[in-house]
């Protein structure tokens, strides 16, 4: 039986090797692949075509995939039948249009391959069971990075999964504290603006600030810092930002805190609006030119490390110590844990996320405004944790991706008047998606209050066991 | 002296009306608190659909129907909210309540982008309100002086009915203690359903006056006004009618008197710091009284 | 002579004019079971929460092997309407919350069971654990203490095994049936490694059977984890049978005490609990 | 998904049956990228309403490979950043050829990488922040910039009420509102003004204050480019308390709402913008009469104009920008976004505002507005006169 497993396991890795090889190769390769498409240079009679292969060396000189690959695909389309199109060059243009998903799918088939010898051989338990979900991860990574270059980095899809991405890891940052902890806090967006801000304004590069800073002579911070340190930044300044709000507000009861949360939030907009402070701030202006990410994983990377940070520290003694907060505040504190300190960790881990997201939606968004941060955007994500479940990690992360799909998305024809025929569907005008959508959200807050997975995780186990029930019609439940 | 009193009396003036116009909404707050321990999101969104009632009304109805239709459509509105989002919550916990709250009021703006297109609509003018008046050197709206009076008058009425008949003496055991007075046999719902009652109309008189003083009305315009009338309603403690009314008063004249000083950007801001402020000196607000967590 | 665990002196807890705890002084020794007893509403579930920090007395202290936990004077209004007896009120005022005095080992069960409703038996006691951590946020978080992790994993199966709820671990504290709620409390306040145990009417709600049951757990647990216990209950035989000493509070106010025997023919009390007879 | 799109052009190639009446080649999209919702919602309508009209008076384009109608795609980015992305998104994924829009210049800066990236030109009608433009090759502009439209009203403000001290009100958080009332103050202090100014934030509706403070600082003109919604509450105000001061704004007031508000009033309100009602030349003549037409034949329409017909500027500018993209689609003779943007540079139309030419930037070439005053009587403009930048 072992040695079946291993032959799998090395089949698995040379198919990675293979795959990594070839797609490497053909990374660069495009310029000696359109010389032999074209042997006896019908280019150079066809203005046209030759035109066309400008477009496409100029985007590849450019470093444009995207652009790369669009022009490439109408050079070959367009001029098919005046160029040779041999099985070698076949194969070649093969890998160039598809090298980074076969790369993806190569290193996935390396994990699965070493998750597969690793089984093999360990004895303790807890390497068996951490075997299955680290591939299931890898797959999912390497999933999103293969559909992100099949179906092109801007498509609607890719700009859903990259907003969705980021909104679970807020969401889930807002669960820790209203789902685990049960405070109530309607600041989620105040930390988000403050996170955002700060990201920004510390990697904008120093050449274009007298651009963004027009009305403040270029601004007062003049240097720059890497994405990653400036992310964590943001995340720290948010935590420093809750620590201070912390101190007074959270001997508060519940709903007196989401006011006040509520009302800080309000405050941190106001002040980042100041005109005194637009040297630093650009004031009501807009904050642009910083860094962005190119590609869909790393918000998925970002949002995926936090979150599991937050669920092994919710799996953690300090996590039970929240539950049991958030279950009895007085048999909590009868048992030795001390309300505030506690409360005041969750709140700041909480914000310390919040201002990572924040960061996050800066880069989708490509610019920051303090305008955009408003409480409504706090009850969005409210309401995501609600539609998942208090209390569910697994459920927030679903949801936030259903909400933005369905928000931005899926539900957009509701608001464009459309014709059946000559009868005109009655109702549909601009504004009716958002009346369709909190309609939905008022169904789910009055009769479905558990959400989707109410306070439970999405096990592996549970997924089975629901996966069977369904498969055997589900009589013995 | 009498240049700083004119040159001051506008705001005092401005203080005072936008007092009396949050001290009517405040009192919704503060009896839906007293009673059912929630922070009723939507009122603010109440308060503006009685603004758009009016207006399309008073657009076909003459003025004595269309006053009258309004004040009992946004009546109506305010028990039906109360009887569709929170009455299936009633043992629901505290959270649940609270979320439903800020999902009605999402649904009601939506509403109203969705029915008026969202462009801001003028308020009709009242006839003997929004005439124009002079005291001493500041000119200003007959409704700057209406408001205090016809604030207090309401207040007053509220008052004794809450202490002098049968409804308002279950409302106060309601709000003391929510468990016992089902026991003692009290119909909680139709206590509940008569506060949002009054709540409501008071909401709509309150829109009356606010919106004939600021007369554009858009989908968002009652949202800030109930977030400060909240606030009132905290400031001044909440339950306690009186309290809200003076917090009411306290809050606007404070908003006017920071923007007179000129620090015009941070008036919200202030509102707000003066609340977090109150919340830790004096949870329970000025006139509040402390409630005990069995243990 | 033992070692004094607990001591009150001139207790009294004022709720605007009603005194539920009228300067109560009482102690308890190293190792005793000790009882507090009256018939309903006497305030002794108030003097218990004035020893474990919930409520902060009006006047008078409370010493905890010797260093004083809670200590405090009329304050403000109460200054004026205060009706205690006491007069002389000692000095400086201190007060700790309800997790400090659990932490220097004071632990206690509730009248009305408050177990943590969405956790497993199991974690429940868990969580009582999580005082004696030494690890901080960020170890914890990162698994880097996973040897106390173990330690006080272990340490919880330990507390349900005492209390015989090992085939339950796993179930969910409120669909346990009322006994072993009970006792899974009891089990939660041992995990804190208490010195001294204050059961709030642990028997309240049980037949005679299990009351006896829980009369030789009470002295198994004294004896096997060193404990000290102070116990309120209604059981007159439970009370009679496993307590050393015994307190009687009426309206606040002390009307006796002494060893079981005595407290039985004691006239005082009988009148307390069962009225003046008809002449 | 490339294959798609492919597949996608190939099938409308095939369409000729479907077309109603005309031979049609096929159908080409234009995106409208405008917030229908959120406290631009109600300029956004306005200007889609001019896109809309334009449509109906040509609904079809002319290219060398036959005719095609057009088809428009609208899409509502709430007036808020955090929605631009996936709105934008769905106007590249239909298949637009160029898109128009944004009202306000926060949610156009936001897309424009997602337009950059797609290759799609995109034209801001009324977005006057320069930002919109600098560093987005394919966004162009058809409205003057806020830096001219900010001087202008300091030279009008200057000749007009020969005014020394200027008060500006702007609300806070708002990109456009503290963008002029800046342009302006630096203006105005140039030529010797001297300014004080205040921002008001979100949600405020008792502008009495702000009102007094201007009038105790001793401004003889106040300056407040507001949205809609603010510029009624400050005229009613305004109106109430007595105020004297002559107000003046930028093109976000050139609207029905502001007249209503003024009606009846001894006000003194006046507004530089890019399209005048009044305008007798024949062009806009026609323009006015065939959309007032238009929108009186549709109740809905009307709503969304805010019940009455009078036209607003941006709805003028949309009606241009709605023609600038025709003209756009036969000087590129194609309907690939690549073409398009090669040739947009040198697009030029003689619109209803006035002629469109792109200079550096992608911005129109503009040096004289519109200034009206209203007319309190029967809530009408008043036109007073084209004015340049005077040093």
């Amino acid at each position: 039986m072992k040695a079946f497993k291993l032959s799998i396991a090395f089949l698995l890795a040379l198919a990675a090797a293979t795959l990594l090889f070839f797609s490497f190769q053909a990374k660069d390769s495009l310029p000696q692949l359109l010389e032999r498409m074209d042997p006896h240079q019908a280019a150079l009679q066809d203005a046209q075509m030759q035109k066309a292969r400008d477009r496409v060396l100029d985007s590849f000189a450019e470093g444009n995939r995207e652009r790369t690959l669009r022009n490439l695909d109408r050079y070959t389309g367009g001029f098919s039948d005046s160029l040779v199109m041999d099985s070698r060059t076949g194969f070649e243009l093969f890998f160039y249009e598809n090298g980074p998903s076969l790369s993806a799918l190569g290193m996935f088939l390396l994990v699965a391959a070493t998750a597969l010898t690793g089984l093999v051989f360990s004895r303790q338990g807890k390497w068996r069971r951490a075997a299955l979900p680290v591939v299931l991860i890898a797959a999912l990574y390497a999933g999103v990075y293969i559909l992100e270059n099949m179906v092109g980095g801007s498509s609607m899809l890719m700009t859903v999964l990259k907003k969705g991405a980021i909104y679970a890891l807020v969401a889930v940052s807002m669960n820790l504290l209203n789902g685990f902890t049960g405070l109530f806090s309607l600041g989620q967006a105040g930390f988000m603006l403050i996170g955002a801000y700060i990201f920004a304004i510390f990697t904008i590069p120093v050449e274009s600030r007298p651009q963004v800073y027009q009305y403040y002579a270029g601004g007062l911070i003049q240097f720059e810092m890497p994405t990653l340190v400036a992310m964590v930044l943001a995340g720290l300044g948010a935590a420093f930002f809750a620590w201070l709000i912390g101190l007074p507000v959270l001997r508060l009861k519940s709903d007196y805190l989401a006011i006040a949360t509520l009302g800080f939030a309000e405050i941190i907009r106001a002040v980042f609006q100041y005109d005194g402070l637009g040297p630093i701030t650009n004031g009501s202006n807009l904050l642009r030119r910083f860094p962005t990410f190119q590609t869909a994983l790393f918000p998925f990377a970002v949002a995926g490390v936090s979150i599991a940070l937050i669920a092994l520290l919710i799996h953690s003694t300090y996590g039970r110590s929240f539950k049991a907060i958030r279950d009895d505040e007085v048999a909590a504190e009868a048992m030795g844990i001390n309300l505030y300190r506690h409360k005041q960790m969750a709140f700041v881990i909480s914000s310390f996320f919040a201002g990572i997201g924040g960061a996050l939606l800066a880069m989708y968004q490509t610019t920051v405004q303090a305008a955009a941060f408003t409480s409504a955007m706090t009850y969005e994500i409210l309401l995501i944790v609600v539609i998942g479940g208090m209390g569910s990690l697994s459920g927030s992360v679903m949801a936030s991706f259903l909400f933005v799909a369905a928000s931005e998305w899926w539900l957009r024809f509701l608001d464009n008047e459309t014709m059946m025929g000559s009868f005109r569907v009655p109702l549909l005008r601009s504004g009716f998606r958002m009346v369709a959508f909190s309609v939905v959200i008022m169904v789910v807050v009055l009769f479905y209050r558990q959400g989707i997975m109410g306070d439970r995780e999405l096990s592996i186990a549970r997924l089975t066991r629901w996966l069977g029930r369904r498969g055997k019609g589900g009589r013995d439940g | 002296m009498t240049d700083f009193i004119s040159a001051n009396l506008p705001y005092l003036l401005a203080g005072i009306s936008v007092g009396g116009q949050y001290a009517l909404i405040a009192i919704g707050y503060t009896m839906v608190y007293g009673i059912l321990r929630l922070i009723n999101f939507a009122h603010g969104d109440i308060f503006t659909v009685a603004a758009y009632v009016m207006l399309y009304a008073s657009a076909s109805l003459p003025l004595y129907l269309s006053l009258p239709m309004t004040i009992a459509f946004t009546v109506f509105l305010g028990f039906a909210v109360e009887r569709a989002a929170y009455k299936p919550l009633r043992n629901a916990p505290r959270m649940s309540i609270m979320i439903s709250a800020i999902g009605v009021s999402y649904l009601l703006q939506n509403l109203m982008w969705y029915v008026t297109g969202g462009l801001a609509r003028q308020y009709p003018t009242l006839p003997w309100i929004s005439s124009t008046v002079s005291i001493y050197t500041a000119t200003t709206k007959m409704v700057t002086l209406v408001t205090p009076v016809l604030t207090l008058v309401l207040v007053v009425a509220l008052v004794q009915l809450i202490n002098h008949t049968k409804v308002g003496m279950a409302m106060r055991a309601v709000s003391k203690d929510f468990e016992t007075s089902k026991l003692m046999g009290i119909k909680i719902n139709a206590v509940i359903s008569v506060t949002f009652i009054i709540g409501s109309f008071l909401a709509a008189v309150g829109s009356m006056l606010y919106f004939s003083n600021y007369t554009a009305v858009t989908p968002t315009s009652g949202a800030m006004p109930g977030l400060k009338a909240f606030v009132a309603a905290v400031f001044g403690g909440i339950g306690s009618i009186p309290g809200a009314v003076i917090g009411a008063f306290i809050i606007g004249i404070a908003e006017n008197i920071i923007k007179a000083l000129g620090l015009t950007t941070f008036s919200d801001a202030f509102t707000f710091a003066l609340l977090i402020i109150i919340l830790i000196f004096k949870p329970t607000g000025l006139f509040g009284e402390p409630v005990h967590e069995k243990v | 002579m033992a070692e004094r665990v607990l001591e009150l002196q001139h207790v009294t807890m004022q709720f605007g004019g009603v005194v539920a705890v009228d300067n109560l002084s009482m102690h308890i020794d190293q190792g005793e079971i000790v009882a507090l007893i009256g018939p309903n509403g006497a305030g002794k579930t108030t003097a218990f929460n004035c020893i474990t920090g919930v409520y902060v007395p009006t006047a008078g202290q409370v010493r905890y092997q010797g260093q004083v936990i809670v200590s405090a004077q009329p304050q403000g209004k109460m200054k004026a309407l205060y009706a205690g007896s006491y007069k002389d009120f000692p000095s400086q005022r201190v007060t700790s919350t309800p997790d400090a005095i659990t932490k220097l080992g004071v632990a206690r069960t509730f009248q009305n069971i408050r177990l943590f409703k969405t956790q497993t038996a199991f974690e429940n006691v868990l969580i009582a654990t999580h005082l004696h951590r030494s690890s901080n946020l960020f170890t914890a978080a990162l698994r880097l203490n996973h040897r106390e992790e173990k330690q006080l994993r272990e340490h919880a199966l330990k507390m349900l095994e005492a209390v015989g709820l090992m085939d339950e671990k796993d179930e969910l504290a409120t669909s346990l049936p009322y006994g072993k709620q009970r006792r899974l409390e009891i089990a939660r306040a041992l995990a804190t490694n208490p010195k001294l145990l204050l059961l709030d009417e642990p028997a309240a709600g049980m037949n005679p059977q299990e009351t006896d049951a829980l009369g030789q757990f009470i002295q198994e647990v004294r004896e096997r984890f060193d404990l000290t216990i102070f116990l309120i209950e209604h059981h007159m035989d439970l009370v009679m049978d496993i307590s050393e000493r015994i307190y009687v509070i009426d309206f606040g106010r002390q009307i006796a005490t002494g060893l079981p025997q005595e407290i039985q023919d004691n006239p005082d009390v009988v009148t307390a609990y069962l009225g003046v007879e008809e002449e | 998904m490339r294959k798609w799109i492919a597949l996608a052009l190939a099938l409308m190639l095939l369409l000729p049956a479907f077309a109603l009446g005309e031979e049609v080649a096929g159908e080409i999209v234009i995106g409208i990228y405008e917030p229908a919702s959120g406290p631009n919602g109600a300029g956004g309508k306005q200007e889609t309403l001019g896109i809309y009209y334009a449509n109906s008076v040509q609904p079809t384009v002319e290219l060398s490979s036959g005719v095609y109608k057009i088809k428009l795609v609208e899409v509502d980015n709430q007036s808020s950043n955090d929605k631009a992305p996936t709105a934008a998104q769905t106007l590249v994924s239909e298949g637009s050829s160029i898109v128009l829009g944004s009202y306000g210049s926060g949610v156009s800066i936001a897309a424009s990488g997602i337009f950059d990236e797609a290759g799609v030109v995109a034209i801001a009608i009324s977005a006057t922040n320069p930002q919109v433009t600098i560093g987005n090759p394919l966004y162009y502009r058809i409205c003057y910039l806020d830096p001219f439209q900010g001087t202008v009203l300091a030279s009008y403000a200057m000749d007009e009420f020969a005014a020394k001290k200027a008060y500006t009100l702007a609300q806070l958080g708002n990109d456009y509102d503290v963008g002029l009332a800046h342009f302006f103050t630096e203006a105005f202090k140039a030529k010797g003004g001297e300014v004080t100014g205040e921002t008001f934030p979100l949600g405020t509706s008792d502008f009495t204050a702000y009102l007094i403070n201007a009038v105790n600082g001793g401004a003889e003109v106040i300056f407040a480019p507001t949205s809609t919604e603010f510029a009624s509450q400050i005229i009613t105000q305004a109106a109430a308390n007595g105020i004297t001061v002559p107000i003046m704004a930028g093109d976000t007031w050139d609207s029905s709402v502001i007249l209503e508000a003024a009606k009846g009033t001894d006000l003194s309100v006046s507004v530089s913008t890019f399209f005048d009602e009044g305008d007798t030349s024949s062009l806009a003549a026609e323009f006015v009469s065939g959309f007032k037409a238009w929108l009186n034949a549709n109740p809905e329409k009307l709503a969304n104009n805010g019940g009455n017909d009078i036209v607003a500027a941006v709805t003028a500018l949309g009606y241009d920008g709605y023609m600038v993209a025709l003209e756009a689609l036969k000087l590129a003779d194609s309907a690939e976004r690549d073409d398009i943007a090669d040739i947009m540079a040198d697009v030029t139309y003689e619109g209803v505002t006035g002629a469109i030419v792109f200079g550096e930037n992608g911005d129109a070439v503009r040096d004289q507005a519109f200034i009206k005053r209203t007319n309190n009587e029967d809530a009408t403009w008043v036109f007073v006169k084209v004015q340049g930048i005077t040093e």
